[in-house]
């Protein structure tokens, strides 16, 4: 493992004005670069920094879902804070691209993201950097949405072709958790043991 | 010896014949499929194979499969060949059923005892594949349709080292009639040790080695079983078969298998012959000998069959073209040369 | 039989023989037939599973290969938004079912990297070994299926015949033969039951057997040497920028292992092994490799069990699993290749992102570029090589 | 061990295999035993629940049913407070559902609920493998005992 300081500087002296902000995602280096220099950046991480090797590509809508039908005490679905909040190298909006990529010599890897219009969802396509960004991409648009731009052949990959909508956002509802009403509401009684943040799990 | 000679009239003699060659086929396929694709296969695997129908370690398991296929649907592709397609099954059977008519189970005991015995035999075998093409293209099914084509391929290749084996075998006996081949082996004698007979499984070793390759890729068992390769073509040109038609390749398969072990034991092991067993003895003992050796060849086919894996339908045929036809060429020079000589 | 050495094929160059089909067909340009398209799949033999293939073939030759997934795609990114921590565990059991204890760790890694929490020593002990044993019973399989689709019928037998043993163990010590759900933030459900570290050192001398028949039934034969050898090469560089990871790439001669070089996890820092690489990245080196790492794996879990530590198993966890808001990216070095999980917590009692980084995926994508210019027949063969789970693919 | 030809290696371990006998357990007429962890089928033990909703709650898959209501009981001793206990009216597993992951029995507060390593209940019609309170509590009499753990387990953790 490289030292996370040398590589930190490492990686933003190379990328240059590209870099908007940095943050660590415990002991990984997430880097924000601006979106206009998406695919130039990847080009310096792969060809100058040799990170040869592409983990993944995936989309991130920050958005916090809509509240549908919840009812009181309805534990079941996990409660996500109602305010939009970014992660660790914030974001401009509601859609971020992120990737991590990493090197298979030194031992390194390095997560980059971008932030993605919300009206008009476009990012620069990796293919012709990693050519293994082709599925991944492929898997985001019809995911998110995002179109990328330079793409060969934006497809569906896991859906059928006909379907509607991008599953992946945080407004597309979860049809299964909606048809069915959630079989912990009736009739509660008090927890036992009272306190419910003090005790210890242990070995059942 | 003649006393089992009684005059039967020659319309009662070929309904028999008729009869023995439509039992032995089914009755072989049966018997070949269960000892060694139920069981010997099952072991090999560390299973033990179906155990129940029947009672006695599911003796009955293929009869019962064979009803089954009798009562299921016929089902025939929207897009097939209709007619050719029913055809198919039937070329393919009736080639297993004609290579028996030739093979000598006694003295007395042969349907025809040609005098191109040998000849015929392999001759009339190769017919199957004309029903495999049948099956590929009326199929109107790709897997099918490479499946038989890679069979026709095969057989072009695999026929010529099949008959170059035999070839040093008839040199040697001097006949071509299986017959001839039998008795030349019962009353040969090794450096006048005529102890064991001469079994040309001594003498013609590398053909023997030949003869059971080739054969392998005649009746298309594993290592060169291309034309059906499960994991490639699903079930190549049997694939869109049900039924009592896919009944008829199994046992045309299985039924063929019994005719080549047959063969082999004919023409290397001496068929039928116990050496000084001759007349009546011989014709109520042959039989018997005769399965006996048809399953230790056929169990040699099948060991190979259930070990190794399966070749590419090129590399099969730099096999045959590079390798074993010019072995058998040098054979058959040697086994003539050794002729003229002696 | 000595493991360290790695056979090479002698002259062996990547590009004339990766492409020594299309040379083939150049020659024989005047019998040129027409293009047909093959539909392999989603229910053929080879794909074990529902992948579809779609392959323009010329001949026997294969022009064009356009893989078809989605399949079994589950959304188990979108699940994993509607469940709480504890929930998820049994979700990404089913991403790839055949080593599904693998599958818990890198999540369940995540989460406690967020809450600040370490399993107790014996618990990492526990869960290497579990890994190592799922790592086992995977590559046993595959050691068997590729000789299926070679052709070959009984390797498959004694696959299956020998990984029952390791499901066994991983039975007797998680309650579930493929889907565990044995971690838990913080440690595990439960210590070992009594007498299984004595039968998992039975086992591995199983195993390592069963190691030795693969190599003498499958590695040792010369049919499958001929079907396997440049066949399928994968350059190292091509294949890592492809994602491929895991046996898959180190085949192709990429010495990199996560479980080596990838940030400390588990007992691995604890652990003498070894790692494979082959440098032919044909499908028999990927064979190989596995047959190694098999081996490996099992002189690993023997390792682990002479230094299980005692004491407990679990840490100290509250009742109801909040995470703190951050985001954790942890990938481990599973028997398909890098599994990672990036998770964005948002304090809740569940994820708000789980980004679920499956081997095969990646593994598969190359395909298209592999399979161009190949034989039918060694379609089959690459695909068994590159040895895919349909659920690590569709997720 | 000498190198034989691995054309001729692979038939002896064929060979070998053959006569060292079948591994294949012949599951109607022979079984098994799974080991006591395993996951078969869940138990309930009516008395112990009381409707407190919490393994519903916790299913991932929504699978378990339950209704309750309170009713009064005459106070244990005289003059004590009339106590109030919860009357289980229905605890249905849809087995249909179930992912076999356990949450719920390690939920309960109250032991109410067990693993049995018991397999046999497939059922030819799927709307028969909801198991109403009855069914499970058939299966308690299936759940073995705990049984002990390895070397160097935490003792003061055991059950």
């Amino acid at each position: 493992m490289a030292d996370s300081a040398t590589l930190t500087s490492r990686i933003t002296d190379a990328l240059g004005d590209a870099v908007v902000d940095q943050g660590e995602a415990r002991g990984t280096l997430v880097i924000r670069v601006r979106p206009d220099a998406w695919r130039s950046s990847a080009e310096i991480l792969r060809r100058t920094l040799g990170f040869d090797y592409l983990s993944f590509i995936a989309g991130i809508d920050w958005m916090p879902a809509p509240v549908v039908g919840l009812v009181e005490g309805d534990t079941s679905t996990p409660a996500q804070p109602s305010d939009m909040t970014f992660g660790v190298a914030g974001s401009a909006g509601r859609f971020q691209v992120f990737a991590h990529v990493q090197s298979t010599a030194q031992h390194a890897g390095v997560t980059v993201r971008t932030d993605v219009e919300e009206a008009d969802p476009r990012v620069e396509s990796w293919v012709s950097v990693y050519p293994g960004a082709d599925w991944h991409e492929r898997e985001c648009w019809e995911m998110y949405g995002f179109v990328f731009e330079g793409h060969p052949s934006l497809r569906h990959l896991y859906l059928p072709s006909e379907f509607e909508g991008h599953p992946l956002r945080k407004d597309f509802p979860l049809l299964a958790r909606e048809v069915k009403p959630w079989p912990g509401l009736t009739d509660v009684e008090p927890m036992p043991g009272g306190d419910d943040e003090a005790g210890e799990e242990g070995t059942a | 010896m003649n006393a089992l000679a009684v005059e039967i009239p020659w319309g009662v003699l070929l309904a028999i014949k008729a009869v023995v060659i439509l039992a032995v086929v089914p009755l072989g396929a049966l018997v070949l499929g269960y000892t060694f694709l139920l069981k010997m296969m099952s072991h090999m695997q560390s299973r033990l194979g179906p155990m129940d129908p029947g009672g006695f370690h599911g003796w009955f398991q293929l009869i019962g499969d064979g009803i089954k296929f009798l009562q299921k649907e016929d089902i025939v592709p929207d897009e097939a060949d209709r007619r050719v397609f029913a055809l198919a099954p039937t070329v393919v059977v009736i080639s297993t059923f004609l290579i028996f008519v030739v093979i000598p189970a006694g003295p007395r005991l042969q349907v025809a005892n040609l005098d191109v015995g040998v000849f015929y035999a392999l001759a009339v075998s190769s017919l199957s594949v004309i029903g495999v093409l049948m099956a590929g293209w009326a199929s109107a099914n790709k897997f099918a349709l490479i499946g038989a084509l890679r069979a026709a391929a095969q057989l072009i290749a695999y026929e010529l080292p099949l008959l170059l084996a035999v070839v040093g075998v008839v040199i040697q006996a001097g006949t071509m009639s299986l017959q001839g081949i039998v008795s030349a082996q019962q009353d040969g004698a090794i450096f006048g040790w005529s102890g064991i007979g001469n079994p040309f499984i001594l003498t013609q070793f590398v053909g023997f080695l030949l003869f059971l390759i080739a054969a392998q890729a005649e009746l298309t068992q594993t290592p060169f079983d291309m034309p059906v390769a499960e994991s490639e073509l699903v079930a190549g040109y049997m694939v869109e078969y049900t039924g009592f038609r896919f009944l008829f390749f199994f046992i045309g398969e299985f039924g063929t298998a019994t005719a080549f072990a047959a063969l082999a034991a004919t023409l290397f092991l001496g068929g039928w012959s116990i050496p000084g067993v001759h007349g009546t003895a011989a014709d109520l003992l042959g039989p018997l000998v005769l399965v006996v050796k048809l399953m230790a060849v056929a169990f040699l086919m099948f060991w190979v069959r259930f070990t190794y894996p399966r070749l590419r339908e090129d590399q099969l045929q730099a096999l045959a073209w590079k390798v074993l036809i010019p072995i058998a060429l040098v054979n058959v020079i040697i086994t003539a040369i050794i002729k003229v000589a002696i | 039989m000595s493991t360290t050495e790695q056979p090479t094929t002698p002259g062996f160059e990547v590009d004339p023989a990766a492409f020594r089909h299309l040379a083939d067909a150049q020659v024989n340009v005047e019998l040129d037939t027409g293009d047909m398209i093959l539909n392999m799949g989603p229910q053929h033999p080879a794909t074990h599973g529902t992948l579809r293939l779609v392959v323009r073939l010329d001949g026997e030759r294969v022009i064009a290969a356009d893989p078809v997934i989605g399949y079994m795609h589950r959304g188990y990114e979108k699940l994993t938004e509607f469940r709480t921590y504890p929930q998820v565990t049994t979700l990404i059991n089913r991403i790839d079912w055949l080593s599904s204890f693998a599958n818990e760790v890198p999540f369940v890694h995540a989460a406690e990297q967020l809450m600040e929490i370490e399993a107790p020593p014996r618990a990492q002990y526990i869960r290497t070994a579990l890994t190592e044993l799922s790592r086992i019973a995977t590559f046993l399989l595959f050691l068997g299926e590729m000789g299926l689709q070679v052709g070959a019928l009984t390797p498959a037998f004694y696959g299956f015949r020998d990984r029952e043993h390791v499901l066994n163990l991983i039975e007797a010590a998680t309650g579930g033969r493929f889907h565990p759900n044995f971690n838990r933030i913080g440690g595990l459900k439960d210590d070992l039951p009594w007498g299984w570290i004595s039968e998992t050192r039975n086992v591995m001398k199983i195993v390592l057997d069963a190691c030795d028949v693969f190599e003498d039934l499958v590695v040792g034969n010369e049919i499958f040497q001929a079907r396997t050898r440049s066949i399928g090469i994968i350059p190292g560089e091509l294949g890592a920028s492809y994602g491929v990871s895991g046996s898959n790439l180190r085949a192709s001669g990429v010495d990199w292992d996560l479980r080596r070089d990838g940030a400390p996890y588990l007992a691995y820092p604890d652990l003498d092994f070894q790692v494979f690489t082959h440098p032919d990245g044909d499908s028999f080196s990927r064979y190989w490799v596995r047959l190694q790492e098999t081996r490996e794996s099992a002189r690993m879990v023997l390792q682990l069990l002479d230094g299980m530590p005692a004491g407990p198993i679990m840490a100290k966890v509250p009742r109801i699993i909040k995470v703190p808001e951050g985001e954790a990216w942890v990938e481990t070095e599973n028997p398909l290749g890098q599994m990672g999980y990036y998770v964005v917590s948002k304090g809740a009692t569940g994820p708000f992102r789980v980004k679920i980084r499956s081997a095969s995926f990646s593994n598969v994508s190359i395909l298209p570029w592999m399979l161009r210019g190949v034989y039918v027949p060694d379609v089959v063969t690459i695909l068994a090589s590159l040895y895919f789970i349909l659920g690590d693919i569709d997720r | 061990m000498a190198k034989l030809p691995g054309l001729i290696g692979g038939l002896g371990i064929t060979f070998k295999t053959m006569l060292k006998g079948a591994v294949t357990v012949q599951y109607p007429h022979e079984k098994e035993a799974p080991p006591t962890r395993a996951r078969g089928v869940i138990a309930l033990s009516e008395e112990n629940c009381t409707s407190c909703m919490l393994c519903s709650r916790s299913c991932p898959d929504w699978c378990i049913y339950i209704e309750g209501h309170k009713e009064q009981r005459p106070p244990k001793r005289e003059g004590g407070r009339p106590r109030s206990v919860n009357i289980l009216d229905r605890f249905d597993i849809d087995y249909a559902l179930c992912m076999y992951c356990g949450i719920c029995v390690e939920v309960c507060p109250f032991d109410a609920l067990f693993w049995s390593p018991e397999f046999e209940y497939s059922e030819p019609n799927i709307a028969s493998l909801l198991h109403n309170k009855d069914r499970l509590g058939a299966w308690f009499a299936t759940v073995p005992a705990p049984e002990p753990l390895e070397v160097g387990a935490d003792s003061g953790k055991k059950k």
